[in-house]
């Protein structure tokens, strides 16, 4: 096992983006755990430092006075005690995006964890039994698949209302189809391997069958599959936030970059920043998969 | 062939059916009504507010049992009464009708777009594998795929709409549909929704014309004295195309729901997905059931279409 | 600036109770440059204003409940008068003012004559008897401010009477007396009899008939008419070359008017820059930006609506909350001036009561002004606290079982300026000792869990105000919600203020308010002197008690390119647009 | 301009095809020389591995590059040289006047087009003939070589064909434009050996009809069949090489001769199975000396030192094995 590791990890490492996207990711992981230590609160509002801008840049801040029609105007520049700059309530930007980054992770490994599980479970288990059991739980994901997603997704939360844990169920509960239907093919494929075979006969559980020998032998899919979900999900929560459906008491990239959009042509800095992270997060992960996959291919 | 078609028209109507059924309750179960909107408007003196509130309950049809609800929608329905629209005033097929147009139009380029840059640079990407062009192709599909739709469409109205002022700062729906001014009020809407697309197409066709570049008759066809553009545009192309039709097809449920959606909003086109998560929003109960229902439908043709394409595409494949 | 140019003051009143509002009035005059040569105006080009406060629901308006909607309808049909920028009537269906009975009971108004429907039937004074009597208080319509025209006779609501004299003249008859009925009468629209008559009685007909959907029947009634409306998109009107203001001078000046809607704030602004639209409403953000820009032309007016901070005093709010000095203390620890600087960036003026400052009914004299100046003093507002026993702790007030006190904040989601206002209380509050949670729920969860409420154990059906016992599902103890005040009738605010206010969702109950805010509705309250004398005492009462910390009345900032000409800058800008042309 | 002999109609001079793996060098084809004269059927003879198909391959230059790279030598077809030929002459040369033929007719044949098509692709390419004509000429090639009902059978696909059919048809293929020379690659191997004599019969009619044939194959039996040359291969290097009787008779190189012993002929002599001892070497790093020593029975001092030249032991027979030549 141990060797099996080393040798798709030499090969997934043979690709520069995917060791670029790795090295990222396990930054950001590293990051998310333990940054909130060190920035402060996210939530510590200082309406007397609001809207500064990054270090190095500097803004106009105007104050209309409605007696005299007149503004008060002083320039403010960026600030080494907020390096990534303040929001409209003088939120330290750092310690939003780092505890953002804590929150996009959660939502994308626990939606796609939730999803990958009962993908596999229901893809394992439709290919292991067949027959009747394969034929209900492949037309009720049919039905799953028919449902148009995001409208789906954006219908629940409305309906319930939006919070964190919701979304990730849902996403959860609605984004497991494609996963069922990879794992099922492969395990139909595997299953009419000898080493299987010889287990039946042997007699082995069901459960000990599936759990001990077939799903680890789908994992690569999974693994595979897991990464590049991970990114599709963080976008499905920004999106979420971009059409005001984001948890509101949880300050994800998503909220954030949709709380800066408005003004993105003065306080361009609150869209942007998180704009990036969310890029280039995603665009780890999709690295990181492509190389996973490249490895997991015995063409290759 | 016939009979096929016919098995695969009554399953779907057994999923738009379970669709429908998932829906209509999930919108009935939630905690919100479509009284609620009116609320801050209708309280004139307090005693009347819940009088006033199974007023637009009674006048929505909403005060019935559910399951009575229930028949009664399904029953008209089948009459071909998909009922009025509450927060649009019109009736809902006709809401349908005329905003269909938008969607499909911004649809269908940006999947033109996406499917035709894609798969030219795929297939160049893989015939030029391991060449600077290919990095440069496989290292840009990435930034693609990655980058958030809304998010590009935002940045591309700031820099070309309003620095530069070569586009307009939205959607002209009084263009006429085939004009060249239509075309180009387009350009923007279709570079957001296309280029994810776009990009993850790039991909899987270079992933899948290097496999088919690799097949024995590739060899044949070089060795029959078939110059390269044949070569590839036809053997290769070809076969590479087999599965990046599933992806396609696959992937276009997500465009109309998801991408769509956010690029109607950000360059206010007034298509189906905006009208759609408007009724949502507005409870307007009525549009939310059809567009579901009707995004079923659409969904299950194409994987029927698909599958249908498929007996063209690979002569291999054979329904009964 | 929707409703602005109509008398839709008191809908919006209602409209924006609990919603956020457009903008209606200001504080400030401009007044405009006069150096220029006045331009002759001339018919051309097509006015475009920008929105991104959503779509109207409906143009059969007897449904509306919706701004948008309301305003859609205006633009094709004037309705009976409007009003100026100091908020005097402009005549416009009426042929002259509405004459009122000495006892204050008989309405007559008089139509003019020049007014047709389309096909060339003339407006009478029987379709509007027809519309409120037929419609409006016809059992099948669900009209939705019935209760307006209704009056307590003998403790039984029942409508009031309407007849028409003659052909032109038509009266409202009332048994008791209430003198700001007189701004609601002039609130309506008619219908034309002759089409409508026929889906009486059937509310799904009456509701799906097209030409009461495309306005077909406006004739000579408005600057505008219908063309087009594509939802979620633009209302198209065209120039109405009958339009009955426009005999003498031409008007309306523009070829066609359209409502567009933009998705996002962000698109808005765009546009305007651009020049893709002609006006829209601008950000405060934006304010300096755009009033910087050589080809746009900004301005600033206030609107009647106010920010509220309500404290739950109800049983399951914060017992403190119940303490009037309590009260006084937390509204002491809040900056109004800073909460203006900070969130509506110099926006706003300062509210401390219900009434805003272009209102005639408007009396500064002797209001509390809490939360400015030698008012707004944390270290007063401890002591206070500290004598009334909550005293603090290492920086924390405990409260009466000695834990530290935390209070709830709730707001609904989406607001960015309400959620920003939480934060801003928050910080305030922190400085006394008080820490905050916030809560931004979805406007529907906000409602239902945590406005309406019952009295626990009782059957009662949830309401906004069920009495002194009744509480909410959820508890709260500070709510962050827009309220609207008509400033020409202000008595509507009642529902917010008194025991039996249908809005009372504070649940404060003071005899005192209500009887003041009865006597506005007694014979001795049509004179105006009187009347302004009892507005001024509730003012000071209320700026005193404080059910809930007024916070702000908001500016609105409105951008328009240039080369509109005749705009009159004010409370009610754009009850005059029929006369803006581009220069 | 190469001295060429009248008769002399395809010549390999020198060739050496490598692949630049990221392992390292596999010297496919390292040095080998062979002409084919006008009507003549040479045999290519090895195991697999050997080297022989990617002679076949470098021939019409559709070695796949990279990783491939010829890095020397010339093929002279009709006195030009193929490997520097302009891309537009060489497209004339392949499929017009020298034709390939695969191993393996399932993949050879693209799966999604039609049979007919993909011949009358071919036609057009070369051919100025019209679409139908070429049609028409099509079903012709398909009666030809031994469809039946070529009229139908024209607008199948490659699945409904049989094995041997489609390898008919590949044949059809190759024959489509009238081309001087046939290249072909193992064509028998993957099929049943029912159908493999058919097929064969096929070629001996082709050469009947006087066309020049590279046979490339490992089977020993179908030499005897058909082949009027034969050379042997052996990693990437030409083992031995005579007219066809000469090779049966007398096999001299140790490698030839270990071949013989395997064929099942041979086998029913003895009693034991046969087999050459060790396997073919790495081209990565191939043996100092004779390629073959490590396996050879015969090796003797200087055959792990240099390479052994062909040794000529009559007019058209050499063998590289120090055994027949080298001094000593």
């Amino acid at each position: 096992m141990n060797r099996l590791v080393k040798y798709y990890w030499k090969r997934t490492m043979r690709s520069r983006l995917a060791a670029f996207g790795l090295v990222y990711i396990i930054i950001l992981v590293i990051v998310a755990i333990f940054g909130p230590f060190f920035t402060g609160d996210p939530n510590a509002v200082n309406f007397a430092e609001k809207n500064l801008p990054p270090v190095g840049f500097s803004i106009e801040h105007s104050v209309y006075d409605i007696k005299s029609g007149e503004f008060t105007t002083v320039v403010v520049k960026g600030s080494l005690k907020h390096p990534l700059g303040t929001d409209d309530k003088g939120r330290d930007l750092l310690a939003m995006l780092v505890s953002g980054a804590r929150v996009s992770l959660y939502v994308g490994i626990l939606a796609t964890g939730l999803a990958l599980i009962i993908g596999s479970v229901i893809g394992v288990t439709s290919a292991y039994f067949g027959g009747v059991v394969d034929n209900a739980l492949m037309r009720f994901t049919d039905i799953m698949m028919t449902f148009p997603f995001f409208l789906l997704l954006v219908l629940i939360v409305f309906i319930f209302g939006p919070s964190l844990n919701l979304i990730i169920v849902v996403i959860g509960l609605t984004g497991w189809t494609g996963t069922a239907r990879m794992v099922r093919s492969e395990a139909l494929s595997l299953r009419t391997r000898e080493f299987i075979q010889a287990l039946i006969v042997l007699g082995s559980s069901n459960k000990r069958i599936i759990f001990r020998h077939l799903i680890p032998n789908v994992l690569s899919i999974i693994i595979v599959t897991a990464t590049i979900s991970i990114p599709g999900v963080i976008l499905a929560e920004a999106a979420l936030s971009f059409i005001g459906l984001g948890d509101p008491s949880v300050a994800s990239w998503g909220r954030i970059l949709n709380a800066g959009q408005d003004s993105l042509d003065t306080t361009w800095w609150v869209a942007v920043e998180p704009g990036i992270l969310l890029f280039l997060t995603v665009l780890a992960f999709n690295f990181l998969g492509d190389g996973l996959r490249d490895a997991f291919d015995p063409t290759k | 062939m016939r009979e096929y078609i016919l098995r695969r028209v009554i399953y779907a109507i057994f999923i738009a059916w379970g669709v429908f059924t998932l829906t209509f309750f999930l919108l009935r179960i939630g905690p919100s009504s479509p009284a609620d909107k009116y609320l801050a408007t209708l309280v004139a003196k307090g005693e009347n507010v819940e009088e006033l509130i199974a007023a637009v309950e009674a006048r929505q049809g909403l005060d019935k049992p559910l399951y009575i609800q229930y028949l009664d929608y399904i029953n008209s329905l089948l009459h071909g009464d998909w009922g009025w629209s509450f927060s649009t005033s019109m009736p809902v097929m006709e809401l349908i009708k005329i905003h269909w147009k938008y969607s499909f139009q911004l649809i269908l380029l940006s999947m033109l777009f996406a499917v035709f840059l894609g798969i030219l640079i795929g297939v160049y990407s893989a015939v030029k594998q391991y060449t600077k062009a290919d990095y440069i192709a496989t290292f840009f599909s990435f930034i693609g795929i990655s980058i958030p739709n809304f998010w590009l469409g935002i940045m591309l109205i700031l820099v070309f709409s309003v620095k530069l002022g070569v586009f307009k700062t939205y959607y002209d729906t009084s263009l006429p549909m085939f004009s060249l001014a239509n075309l180009k009020a387009l350009v923007l809407p279709v570079i957001t929704l296309g280029t994810g697309s776009m990009a993850a197409y790039t991909r899987y066709v270079r992933a899948s014309t290097l496999e088919n570049l690799r097949k024995d008759f590739v060899r044949t066809a070089r060795a029959k004295g078939l110059p390269d553009r044949v070569v590839i545009g036809k053997h290769v192309l070809r076969n590479a195309m087999l599965p990046v039709v599933t992806i396609i097809m696959f992937d276009l449920s997500g465009v109309v729901f998801g991408g769509a959606y956010l690029t109607e909003i950000i360059f206010g086109i007034p298509g189906l997905g905006q009208i759609s998560f408007n009724a949502i929003f507005a409870d307007d109960y009525g549009v939310v059931v059809a567009v579901t229902l009707i995004g079923a439908l659409v969904t299950l043709f194409f994987n029927l279409i698909t599958d249908i394409a498929y007996t063209y595409l690979d002569p291999r494949i054979r329904y009964e | 600036m929707r409703l602005s140019r109509r008398r839709f003051l008191r809908l919006c009143a209602k409209a924006g109770a609990l919603a956020m509002v457009g903008s209606l009035g200001c504080l400030q005059k401009e007044t405009v440059p006069s150096t220029e040569k006045p331009a002759i105006p001339q018919v051309k080009g097509t006015f475009i204003e920008g929105t991104s406060a959503g779509d109207a629901e409906t143009l059969n308006w007897i449904f509306a409940a919706d701004q948008a909607s309301f305003s859609y309808v205006g633009y094709t049909m004037d309705g009976l008068i409007a009003y100026d920028n100091d908020l005097n009537i402009v005549l416009r269906w009426l042929a002259k003012p509405i004459e009122v009975s000495d006892d204050g009971l008989v309405y007559t108004l008089t139509l003019r004559d020049d007014l047709y429907w389309t096909g060339g039937k003339q407006v009478t004074a029987e379709d509007f008897v027809y519309t409120y009597k037929n419609l409006m208080f016809a059992d099948w319509m669900p009209f939705n401010y019935k209760d307006d025209y209704r009056e307590d006779v003998d403790g039984k609501r029942e409508f009031v009477e309407v007849r028409a004299v003659n052909k032109t003249t038509y009266q409202f008859i009332r048994q008791t007396v209430d003198p700001e009925f007189l701004y609601t009468i002039t609130d309506f629209w008619a219908y034309p009899k002759h089409i409508v008559k026929k889906y009486e009685g059937d509310l799904k007909a009456f509701t799906q008939a097209e030409e009461l959907n495309n306005l077909s029947y406006t004739g000579n009634l408005g600057p505008y008419r219908f063309v087009e409306w594509v939802r979620n998109d633009k209302f198209v009107l065209e120039r109405n070359p009958d339009y009955y203001l426009g005999k003498e001078t031409g008007a309306p000046y523009f070829e066609k008017y359209i409502v567009k809607i933009l998705g996002t704030p962000a698109a808005r602004h765009a546009a305007l820059e651009a020049g893709d639209i002609t006006s829209t409403v601008i950000d405060p953000l934006q304010v300096k930006k755009f009033k910087e820009m050589e080809h746009i032309k900004v301005y600033t007016n206030p609107t009647a609506s106010y920010t509220m901070l309500l404290w739950n005093l109800r049983n399951n709010g914060w017992e403190g909350f119940k303490n009037k000095r309590i009260r006084q203390a937390l509204a002491m620890s809040i900056s109004k001036d800073a909460l203006i600087q900070s969130i509506y960036l110099g926006f706003a003026d300062p509210a401390f009561s219900f009434i805003p400052k272009p209102s005639p009914w408007y009396v500064e004299e002797g209001l509390s002004m809490y939360g400015v100046g030698g008012l707004y003093d944390k270290e007063k507002a401890s002591e206070i606290l500290a004598e009334e026993g909550y005293e603090q702790e290492g920086g924390r007030i405990l409260d009466k079982n000695g834990e530290p006190l935390k209070l709830t904040i709730i707001t609904n989601s989406g607001n960015k300026v309400r959620e920003s206002i939480c934060f801003l209380v928050k910080q305030e509050l922190s400085d006394i000792g008080i820490d905050v949670e916030l809560k931004f729920l979805p406007w529907a969860t906000e409602l239902n869990q945590y406005l309406r409420n019952k009295v626990p154990g009782s059957d009662q059906p949830p309401a906004f105000n069920n009495g002194p016992d009744a509480v909410s599902e959820k508890p709260w103890d500070l709510l962050v919600i827009g309220f609207s005040t008509d400033p020409l009738a202000p008595s509507g605010s009642s529902t917010f203020f008194s025991s039996e206010g249908g809005l009372n969702i504070e649940g404060y109950f003071n005899p005192e308010v209500d009887s003041l805010f009865q006597k506005v509705k007694t014979r001795e309250a049509l004179d105006e002197a009187e009347r302004r004398r009892i507005y001024g005492e509730l003012s000071r009462l209320l700026s005193e008690e404080l059910p809930g910390d007024f916070l702000a009345f908001p500016a609105s900032n409105v951008g328009f390119q240039k080369n509109v000409m005749g705009i009159e800058p004010g409370i009610s800008m754009g009850y005059n647009y029929h006369e803006w042309f581009f220069a | 301009m190469p001295l060429t002999l009248p008769n002399e109609l395809l010549s390999v001079r020198g060739l050496k095809a490598y692949f630049y793996t990221e392992s390292g060098i596999v010297r496919a084809v390292d040095g080998v020389s062979f002409t084919l004269d006008r009507g003549e059927c040479l045999c290519l003879v090895g195991e697999s591995g050997s080297g022989k198909s990617t002679v076949a391959l470098s021939i019409l230059r559709l070695l796949d590059s990279p990783p491939a790279r010829i890095v020397d030598g010339e093929i002279l077809f009709n006195g030009k040289n193929l490997l520097t030929l302009p891309e537009k002459e060489l497209l004339q040369i392949r499929g017009g006047r020298i034709a390939m033929i695969f191993q393996d007719p399932q993949s050879s044949l693209n799966p999604v087009l039609k049979i007919g098509d993909q011949i009358i692709e071919q036609i057009i390419q070369h051919k100025k003939m019209k679409k139908s004509e070429a049609k028409k000429r099509a079903i012709e090639l398909l009666n030809d070589v031994g469809i039946p009902e070529a009229e139908r059978r024209v607008n199948e696909y490659p699945h409904q064909f049989s094995g041997g059919m489609r390898q008919r048809a590949m044949i059809a293929m190759a024959l489509s434009c009238g081309p001087e020379i046939i290249i072909a690659d193992e064509p028998t191997s993957a099929l049943d050996v029912t159908v493999q004599a058919q097929i064969l019969e096929i070629f001996k009619e082709l050469k009947d009809k006087g066309l020049s044939i590279l046979f490339i194959t490992h089977d020993l039996g179908i030499v005897a069949e058909i082949a009027d040359k034969v050379v042997v291969m052996y990693a990437g290097k030409i083992m031995e090489r005579g007219v066809v009787n000469e090779i049966f008779d007398k096999p001299l190189h140790p490698y030839t001769r270990g071949l013989f012993e395997c064929l099942p002929t041979t086998m029913k002599a003895k009693k034991e199975f046969p087999y050459i001892p060790g396997t073919i070497p790495s081209m990565i790093d191939p043996p100092k000396g004779c390629v073959f020593h490590p396996r050879c029975r015969y090796k003797f001092e200087p055959c792990d030192k240099d390479i052994p030249k062909e040794y000529p032991v009559s007019d058209t027979h050499t063998v590289a094995c120090y055994l027949y030549g080298g001094g000593k």
